[in-house]
């Protein structure tokens, strides 16, 4: 029952950020929260038996990628923005159907999950970072290599995307634009 | 410990908000992170299911996830930038020239 | 199969040139008549005409020796499974009088025609028609051929059909003139509808024909009719009668006819009043063993004939146009010799048939040499005048314009008093006989309908005396007729040939002597010989001279003016209503083709075009608006695409949880 | 015999080569291109006569097949099989008979883009003799649907005012019955096994469960095609805009093509749903026969006039078709050769008028015989030909048909075939309605006077479909003796059928 | 661990990675007016990648430890991808000069997202499938945005960036259901769970289905479709033309691979909801097209109903002695839509001017007249998309309405060919302004453009006289299933 407990408190603590994430109107409120959801979320990887992969939401996630989101906001100073609703019934239509997929899902998906009886402890070494590391050098090295590319595809993008273009030479017809 | 269906239930509520997020939010740096939300989600779930049937292969599809959204976010985050720069605005709702 | 395969006599192998002779002429005219000019093509036309009439002599000679039905084998037409129609051509004496008819009257009429074409194409100014005429008589004489002589019924309806064509383009022959320039091309066009729709009742009898016997061969069928069951029996008489009512200008399609006139005169006389119309006697006669066994058809028959009599007589009464009251009296005497047909006594339809060839064709013709001459005098007026106007206004066919004319053509006078008093019934001209011969059989068969025909009778005479009095007594109504010449000898001597043929043919089957009734036993089969009745004989005759008589007594003095009103025009409504026909054709428009026009506009607009057509079309708007509608959710808005992902997710779930 | 200079293969594809050497010409030489494009469809002509004198006269088979697999996907064979009957030759001969006579039609009305238009009628004539050979159902299918569109743009390019409207609905509406049978085709492969025609018969049992739902599919295509009441309403829009030379072939030809599938498909391989549906069939024939005619009777357009006589004389020669005996079958296949030439004269003489005065309207004229006095007297034969005056060919369909229906003991009942004689009254009453506003009375319009008689050329064109005209008017034996084994054979099929169903 | 093997059997897929980065790295010494020479060494190695695939055919082999499988299938898909990716470098190179945003990472990304997709048809692992279809997803993103500052381009750049991640969340949770149902994420091993007892098909089925909406979002399947029009729209009109073959087909790739590989067990339940996906996509598709008059937006309905028409052959998937029918006709009409979309699109690119000049159909008045290579060709690709015969699209519909009906879905085929006649309207629309209305059309003289129309026409066209090749190749590019 500790152990439920311990879920509980960071499910409503996921749950609350997200909502807080979800709901706030300053943009650096909700990254903010989402930092702290992703946390939680961590914790219940740990929990869980995925140190690892905990560990890895905590950098990757929580550290990097919400800086990243951070910096964007605040770069753009994009974090406030009026949240008016331009679209009418946009909000019931979609609460509805939130309501609807969580019904939904409560049924075919959460009740479905097989038994309810509390998850089995893991085995001695179940996940820890030399499994995780042989397995994914071994059997993922399609995938790991693929994420390679994937990466490098988004560096590329972020540079042509984001990148001033170059003043033209001269003699280029379209000279002066932009 | 908690039984299976907890870490489940949470996952859907994750996603939901997620979903919610994104139909609602105008901020599409706020729809973006909904997306992250709900990627968590599942990921949420991936490792669930990786430790109910002690399988490692839920924990690395995990952590491809992450790298995946690490290039996501970058190209999402160019992309919006660009966007700022030309309309001095990352409302999604402004984005609809093209229509019909 | 009556007859034998080898011909008891090669004369009867020339029968195809009763086709081929008008078929040579035809073509000769159509390819060369143009180059080499009126006098060509009138002789072609004439020979063609008269090489038809020498082989239906040799025919009829033939048959004298042997008068049994010959058939001549030409040309196997259409086989298909067990529909077989050959074009096989008939000769036996019926066949053979019909043709001698045509071929007969039909040569003394082309001779007429080339004088009085020359005049007419000129005085209509369009001389290059002559030609243009030839070839229609002499299709028509071909077409005529192929009816009288087919052997069986589908050529007997080709040849109907064709005589109609022919009908068709000759009533429209001046196709720019009359009423608004376009009242002649009207007339035609009537001419040729209500005939199909009597075409229509034959087309009826033939299929049930064919499906109830197998055949269309005359011997195979009349050999069959009395097997038949009455029912089909009835259709198909009945259905003949429609057809017959077409051709023959019955009532209650007799409509066309009065407006046929509009064709040249020779053609009223060739076609609408000696032949073609004869054609539905024809077909009653040779369809004899049908209608023999089928009486309920007969009487009908019999009753649409006797009413046509009396209905179209006292509708001639009205007329003023010379050839309308011929062509009512035309009417009547096709009632005349329908009714006798009706009643059984085909020799006396046939009989009557031909003597009213003969006057019938007299009497046009001879009105058509009035016509020349009252044009003539007109032309003649007008340059005296020196004022070319004068005369186009001047109805030349209008008996009120004419009077006086005895003496100014005076052979003309002579033979048209022959025609009319042969009409008439006074004796012994042939009309006397032949009529007498139909009252004899109504005597037999209902005394009714021999009333009805008495009556005719008179109303007969009276409008004939009438006419007579308005065109050639009295003093001339106008210049024109004051004016008037003689026709040329052309014009005179076939008028006056047919004045003999005339005066004598009742000779053809004289009580006694019988010829003709013996000639058609061969084919018709043995009838009662009509016997001479002299009580009712002196009857006709007497009610015949009281109605010349009345004639003379009311239109002595006459109008004495052009535009003085009718002198019976005192007995008020009875007299407008003969004038205008009984207002039939008022009837018919409003019965038929105005119905025909507000249904047809109807279907075209309301129907097709706002109905049909918008169904069609209104698919084509629908599915727009609804793309409209579809595209308008489509409305750029990145949270409504997401929307509707997730409707389409949860609709899934749902699906999956509710299942 | 070898596939490619088989004659058959040789008749339809011929043109093909008048489509390479136009396409290799330039645009400017029009009067080569012109010239290219009439002796390869003269030669095209020739080449069915000598498949003509190839059939044998007396036999039911088809005759003359090539069949040889064209493709095939999994188990499923699509064969390139083509043969010819007495009815597929005599639509052939109209085909290829008609095609010429167009081209030269098309002289001098058609200047503009002449190139195109040679292609896209050569085009055409492939796709149409294609039709009437294809023993094999997918095979039939490509060129039946690829007729759609070299017409689409004959419409569209070279039409009158609203030609757009016209060639789309046209295509629209073509189309829309087609798909219907691609599915009907799918489905009878599917359940046989084979897309060929002979197969097919051979194996009707495979499909007869879903018979009556592939018969409305194949009847809905062709329906539309001939068209039959009430789907009628593509075709006075496509003909008023068609030129000339489309016009000729799409009635001369292309209506002929729905007349050929009801035959060839409906009647083959569905002569039990044939027998049943044969009433309501033969009621629609007569709606249309009546109601063409009294429609006709109200247009003012001389083409859209025709268009609707179309609806009507195709009425009869469905109805003909499905009295299912043999009159009134091979009547309705000797009247489809028939509308094809008096339709397709009558188009031509539209079609001179109007190139002389750019209007079509009926008002515009009058009296105009006096002037052009041949074109007139050719005007009237045709007219007459087509009111079905005897000793013309339309007599000679038109009665064979009322004949069989009539005694038709499948449709059951007289009365139709009396009905539709009724039409037969109507049909003289709009024609010669026509013809008295358009050539007879008084010359109303000054203009017109100096309107040009027919010249050696426009007479080139009418005089042959005259020949033909009273050929099949005066001897039309050689046409039925033609078509007597085969249609002997398909009434026997059917009568079988209607006996086993009592 | 790796071998020459594993290397041999994604050698064109690493020849690709390998080649996209040394062009990245040469593009940077091609002066601007030069681009010229980075789109050929672009297209030289697709033409490398596209013989390497080629030389596969007949090998099937797993590599790396059963993530991938290279069998005839994924040949056959991959031929289509570097098919169209080669068209993609065609029509771009005048076109990105002409639109002023030449920019060498175009090719690069091409060439990843090529590989991205022929990762997808190689897939044998459920991550290997959300790699790929990332990797072939993100170059995409950009490559729809790459035309900035263009606003509409960067534009249909974020929004499908927003909603393709969007989908690929659903894409990610049905994976993971299946992973939880499963315990496995390996097709074969799926299969050997869900045929066997363990499986937990209940939630098995919902992760299915959850990948039918990301799968469906690629495809552009009603209700996912509705990025493609903006996207379409707003990329430049060569990535379009790419897009609407490459990821179509690789949607589609992915939609095949897993669901005939691993999923027949849940096709009872899954058919209703492909059924109405189905239908919903041709009649949708087809229907909102009839309002559009701007041509690329046109064609972008248009896709959606074809994607309609594939999905239609792809519901009876289940049914097992149809599925290689299935199969075989979806692969034979995306070789027949991709010949006849890229036609169409170069002609578009062909027209388009500065500032979405030229896109509307009133642009299109006189092509005929004026530029029978482009209007000719126009005219085929057209009459393809409407299936009418004799151009491959006909054959492909016929091919894909046989299947449906064998599979017993005849009310589905009804609704495809009822919405064909309706997709008539529009295609047509097209002829009638290129012949039927006169007009003064602006075109860019273009030889590759050009090129790539005609070569494109002559495939349809004469493909479809012979078809039976490219039938048999079709039926034979099987699925290789442990």
């Amino acid at each position: 029952m500790g152990n439920n407990l311990l879920f509980f408190v960071f499910a409503v603590v996921v749950v609350g950020t997200a909502l807080g994430m979800a709901l706030s109107r300053n943009a650096i409120y909700s990254a903010l929260f989402l930092v702290l959801n992703f946390a939680s979320v961590a914790i219940l990887y740990v929990q869980l038996g995925a140190p690892f992969i905990a560990m890895a939401q905590v950098t990757v996630y929580a550290g990097a990628i919400m800086v990243l989101f951070l910096f964007v906001i605040m770069l753009l100073g994009a974090e406030q923005l009026a949240e008016t609703e331009a679209l009418p019934g946009q909000r019931v239509t979609a609460l509805l159907l939130g309501t609807a997929f969580i019904v939904g899902a409560t049924v075919v998906i959460v009740l479905q999950a097989g038994p309810t009886t509390p998850l089995p402890a893991p085995a001695g070494n179940f996940a820890s970072p030399m499994d995780v590391g042989t397995t994914l050098f071994t059997k993922y090295t399609l995938p790991f290599e693929v994420t390679s590319a994937i990466l490098l595809v988004a560096m590329i993008g972020a540079i042509v995307l984001t990148r001033s273009d170059k003043p033209r030479e001269k003699g280029t017809p379209a000279a002066g634009k932009e | 410990m908690a039984p299976l269906y907890y870490y489940l239930g949470l996952s859907v509520v994750m996603f939901s908000i997620g979903i919610l997020g994104v139909l609602l939010r105008r901020n599409a740096i706020v729809v973006f992170m909904s997306l992250e939300l709900m990627f968590n989600a599942a990921n949420l779930a991936f490792i669930a299911f990786s430790r109910f049937y002690q399988s490692l292969n839920g924990q690395m599809f995990v952590f491809f996830v992450m790298t995946v959204a690490a290039a996501e976010v970058a190209v999402g985050l160019a992309l919006m930038v660009t966007i700022f720069r030309t309309k001095r605005s990352i409302d999604v709702d402004q984005l609809n020239s093209m229509k019909g | 199969m009556l007859f034998q395969e080898t011909l008891t006599n090669p004369t009867f192998n020339l029968v195809p040139w009763v086709v081929f002779a008008p078929l040579i002429g035809l073509v000769l005219n159509l390819l060369l008549g143009k180059r080499l000019g009126e006098v060509f093509a009138g002789t072609v036309a004439v020979l063609a005409s008269t090489v038809a009439f020498v082989v239906s002599l040799l025919l009829a000679l033939a048959l004298n020796a042997h008068p049994e039905p010959v058939m001549v084998p030409f040309l196997e037409w259409i086989r298909i499974g067990d529909l077989a129609v050959n074009w096989d051509f008939r000769v036996d004496t019926l066949s053979v009088t019909m043709m001698l008819v045509v071929s007969g009257v039909g040569t003394l009429i082309h001779i007429y025609a080339t004088r009085y074409m020359h005049a007419d194409v000129r005085h209509n100014g369009d001389p290059g028609r002559y030609r243009r005429f030839f070839v229609y008589f002499s299709l028509f004489i071909l077409a005529m051929m192929i009816l009288v002589s087919a052997n069986n019924y589908l050529m007997l309806f080709v040849g109907w059909e064709g005589v109609g064509l022919c009908s068709y383009l000759l009533i429209g022959f001046w196709f720019e003139k009359g009423e608004d320039g376009i009242g002649n091309a009207k007339a035609a066009k009537k001419a040729f509808v209500v005939n199909r729709i009597g075409d229509f009742g034959l087309l009826v009898a033939l299929f049930t024909i064919f499906w109830a016997v197998g055949s269309f061969d005359f011997d195979t069928v009349l050999a069959a009719a009395a097997g038949l069951a009455p029912a089909v029996l009835l259709v198909i008489t009945l259905c003949m009668l429609l057809g017959v009512t077409g051709k023959s200008a019955q009532l209650p399609l007799f409509v066309w006819l009065p407006d046929a006139m509009a064709g040249p005169t020779p053609v009223s006389a060739l076609i609408h009043a000696a032949t073609m119309v004869t054609a539905g006697v024809y077909l009653v006669a040779r369809s004899a063993p049908l209608f023999n066994a089928a009486p309920a058809a007969q009487s009908a028959v019999m009753w649409v004939g006797a009413a046509t009599a009396l209905f179209a007589a006292t509708i001639a009464v009205g007329q003023f146009d010379i050839k309308k009251v011929l062509a009512y009296s035309t009417i009547s005497q096709l009632g005349f010799m329908v009714a006798a047909v009706g009643m059984g006594a085909y020799v006396a339809g046939m009989f009557h048939l031909v003597t009213h060839a003969f006057f019938k064709a007299l009497l046009f013709l001879a009105a058509g040499s009035v016509i020349l001459g009252v044009e003539h005098g007109a032309e003649a007026d007008a340059h005296g005048k020196h004022g070319a106007h004068g005369h186009s206004e001047l109805d030349p066919q209008d008996m009120r314009n004419m009077g006086g004319l005895r003496r100014k053509m005076p052979v003309t006078f002579v033979v048209y008093l022959i025609g009319a008093l042969a009409l008439s019934g006074i004796a012994p001209l042939a009309g006397f006989f032949s009529k007498d011969e139909i009252l004899v059989a109504a005597s037999r068969t209902n005394y009714v309908v021999l009333g009805i025909l008495i009556l005719a009778a008179f109303f007969t005479a009276f409008y004939m005396g009438r006419q007579l009095m308005m065109v050639f007594f009295g003093k001339p109504r106008s210049d024109a007729a004051g004016h008037a010449a003689e026709s040329p000898w052309l014009i005179t001597v076939p008028l006056m040939a047919l004045a003999l043929l005339s005066a004598v043919g009742g000779a053809l089957n004289l009580p006694g002597s019988h010829f003709l009734e013996t000639w058609l036993e061969h084919t018709l089969g043995h009838g009662e010989p009509a016997e001479f009745i002299l009580p009712l004989a002196g009857l006709a005759l007497g009610v015949a001279v009281v109605g010349l008589i009345l004639g003379w007594l009311i239109y002595r003095r006459g109008p004495q003016s052009a535009d003085a009103r009718d002198p019976l025009a005192r007995t008020g409504p009875l007299f407008t209503a003969a004038n205008r026909k009984w207002w039939v054709d008022e009837i018919y428009h409003a019965l038929v083709v105005r119905p025909y026009k507000s249904i047809s506009g109807f279907l075209a607009g309301d129907i097709d075009m706002g109905f049909i057509d918008t169904i069609a079309t209104g698919a084509g708007v629908l599915i727009r608006r609804l793309a409209q509608v579809g595209a308008a959710v489509q409305n750029g808005f990145v949270r409504s695409y997401a929307l509707m992902v997730v409707v389409g997710v949860v609709v899934i779930i749902m699906y999956l949880a509710l299942r | 015999m070898n596939l490619l200079f088989h004659p058959l293969t040789l008749v339809t594809f011929l043109p093909l080569v008048g489509v390479l050497v136009i396409a290799l010409l330039s645009e400017r030489q029009r009067a080569a291109i012109r010239w290219v494009a009439l002796i390869t469809s003269l030669a095209t002509f020739g080449v069915a006569l000598w498949v003509l004198s190839l059939f044998s006269v007396g036999t039911a088979d088809m005759q003359l097949e090539v069949n040889a697999p064209w493709l095939s996907f999994g188990a499923f064979q699509v064969g390139y099989h083509l043969g010819i009957d007495g009815v597929s030759l005599l639509m052939v001969l109209l085909t290829t008979f008609l095609t010429p006579i167009a081209l030269l039609s098309t002289w001098t009305s058609v200047t503009d883009r002449v190139k195109g238009f040679m292609l896209f009628f050569l085009l055409l004539e492939v796709g149409m003799t294609g039709v009437f050979l294809a023993l094999d159902l997918v095979l039939f299918y490509v060129f039946w649907e690829f007729t759609l569109v070299p017409m689409y743009f004959l419409i569209g390019i070279w039409g009158g005012e609203r030609r757009v409207y016209a060639a789309v609905k046209f295509f629209l509406f073509t189309m829309s019955g087609s798909l219907l049978m691609l599915l009907a085709i799918l489905y009878m492969g599917f359940t046989a096994g084979t897309f060929d025609w002979n197969e097919l018969l051979a194996q009707r049992a495979a499909f007869a469960g879903a018979g009556l739902w592939l018969f409305l599919a194949f009847a809905a295509a062709f329906a539309i095609k001939v068209p039959m009441w009430p789907l009628h309403t593509w075709l006075p829009d496509a003909h008023v805009e068609a030129p000339t030379a489309g016009s000729v072939i799409l009635a001369g030809v292309m209506l002929k093509m729905g007349a050929y599938g009801f035959l060839r498909f409906n009647l083959a391989l569905f002569p039990e749903i044939a027998v049943q549906a044969a009433p309501w069939m033969a009621l629609l024939a007569v709606i249309g026969i009546i109601y063409g005619a009294a429609v006709s009777y109200m247009q003012r357009d001389m083409k859209k006039l025709v268009a609707y006589s179309s609806v009507s004389h195709l009425g009869f020669v469905v109805l003909g078709l499905f009295a299912l005996n043999q009159q009134g079958i091979s009547g309705g296949v000797l009247q489809m050769v028939n509308h094809g030439l008096s339709t397709g004269a009558l188009f031509l003489v539209v079609g001179m008028l109007y190139e002389r005065t750019h209007t079509r309207e009926m008002a515009a004229y009058g009296g105009i015989w006096k002037i052009v006095p041949i074109l007139g007297t050719l005007m009237l034969v045709v007219v007459l030909s087509s009111a079905g005056l005897p000793g013309l060919n339309g007599f000679v369909g038109e009665f064979t048909i009322l004949l069989g229906a009539y005694g038709s003991q499948i449709i059951g009942s007289p009365w139709f075939a009396v009905a539709a004689t009724v039409g037969v009254i109507l049909a003289a009453v709009y024609l010669l309605l026509l013809y008295e506003k358009v050539f007879l009375g008084p010359v109303r319009n000054e203009e017109r006077r100096k309107l040009v008689e027919i010249n050696a050329r426009e007479l080139v064109t009418l005089i042959p479909l005259l020949i033909v005209i009273f050929w099949i008017g005066l001897y039309p034996k050689f046409f039925f003796a033609l078509l007597n084994p085969s249609v002997e054979k398909l009434v026997s099929l059917v009568q079988t059928a209607a006996l086993a169903m009592r | 661990m790796v071998n020459s093997g594993d290397i041999y059997a994604m050698l064109p897929i690493i020849v690709l990675l390998v080649w996209g980065m040394l062009v990245l790295l040469a593009d940077l010494w091609v002066p601007v007016q030069r681009k010229g020479i980075t789109a050929l060494l672009a297209v030289a190695g697709l033409a490398f990648s596209f013989g390497l695939t080629l030389a596969q055919m007949r090998q099937p082999a797993l590599a790396f430890n059963g993530m991938a499988v290279v069998d005839g299938f994924g040949v056959f898909l991959n031929a289509i991808y570097l098919i169209s990716g080669i068209a993609g470098v065609a029509l771009a190179h005048t076109y990105l000069k002409r639109m002023e945003i030449y920019r060498g990472e175009y090719y690069v990304l091409l060439l990843f997202s090529i590989s991205g997709m022929m990762l997808m048809s190689y897939a044998n692992d459920l991550i290997v499938v959300f790699l790929a279809l990332e990797l072939l997803s993100i170059p995409l993103y950009i490559l729809s945005g790459i035309a900035r500052p263009n606003p509409r381009s960067e534009e249909a750049g974020l929004k499908y960036f927003l909603l393709g991640t969007f989908s690929s969340a659903f894409v990610l949770y049905g994976v993971a259901l299946i992973y939880g149902a499963t315990a496995r994420t390996d097709l074969p091993g799926i299969i050997a769970m869900v045929t066997g007892a363990p499986a937990n098909l209940p939630l098995f089925v919902v992760g299915a289905s959850l990948l039918l909406v990301g799968f469906g979002f690629k495809v552009a399947a009603v209700p996912f479709h509705m990025w493609t029009p903006d996207v379409y729209q707003g990329a430049p009109s060569p990535v379009t033309g790419f897009m609407s073959v490459g990821a179509k087909a690789a949607g589609f790739a992915a939609l095949m691979r897993v669901f005939i590989t691993v999923l027949p067990g849940a096709a009872a339940d899954l058919t209703p909801i492909l059924w109405g996906l189905a239908a919903l996509t041709m009649i949708v598709g087809n229907i909102i097209a009839v309002a559009q008059n701007n041509i690329k937006r046109m064609l972008a309905y248009s896709s959606i109903a074809h994607a309609g028409y594939m999905l239609m052959a792809f519901v009876p998937y289940g049914n097992g002695s149809v599925s290689n029918n299935s199969v075989a006709s979806l692969l034979f009409y995306l070789a027949a839509y991709a010949a006849t979309s890229l036609g169409a699109w170069a002609v578009v690119v062909a027209l388009e001017g500065r500032e979405g000049k030229g896109l509307q159909l009133q642009d299109y008045a006189g092509l005929g007249r004026k530029y029978p290579w482009l209007a000719v060709p126009m005219v085929v690709f057209m009459l393809s998309f409407t299936g009418v015969p004799p151009t491959l699209g006909f054959w492909g519909k016929f091919y894909l309405f046989r299947t449906a009906v064998e599979g017993g879905y005849a009310s589905l085929a009804l609704i495809g060919l009822l919405t064909s006649l309706v997709s008539a309207y529009y295609y047509l629309r097209v002829v009638v302004f290129m012949y039927f209305r006169p007009g003064e059309p602006a075109v860019t003289r273009d030889a590759w453009v050009t090129l790539t129309a005609v070569v494109a026409a002559a495939a349809v066209l004469l493909l479809s006289l012979l078809p039976t090749p490219l039938f048999t190749w079709a039926a034979q590019a099987l699925m290789r299933v442990q």
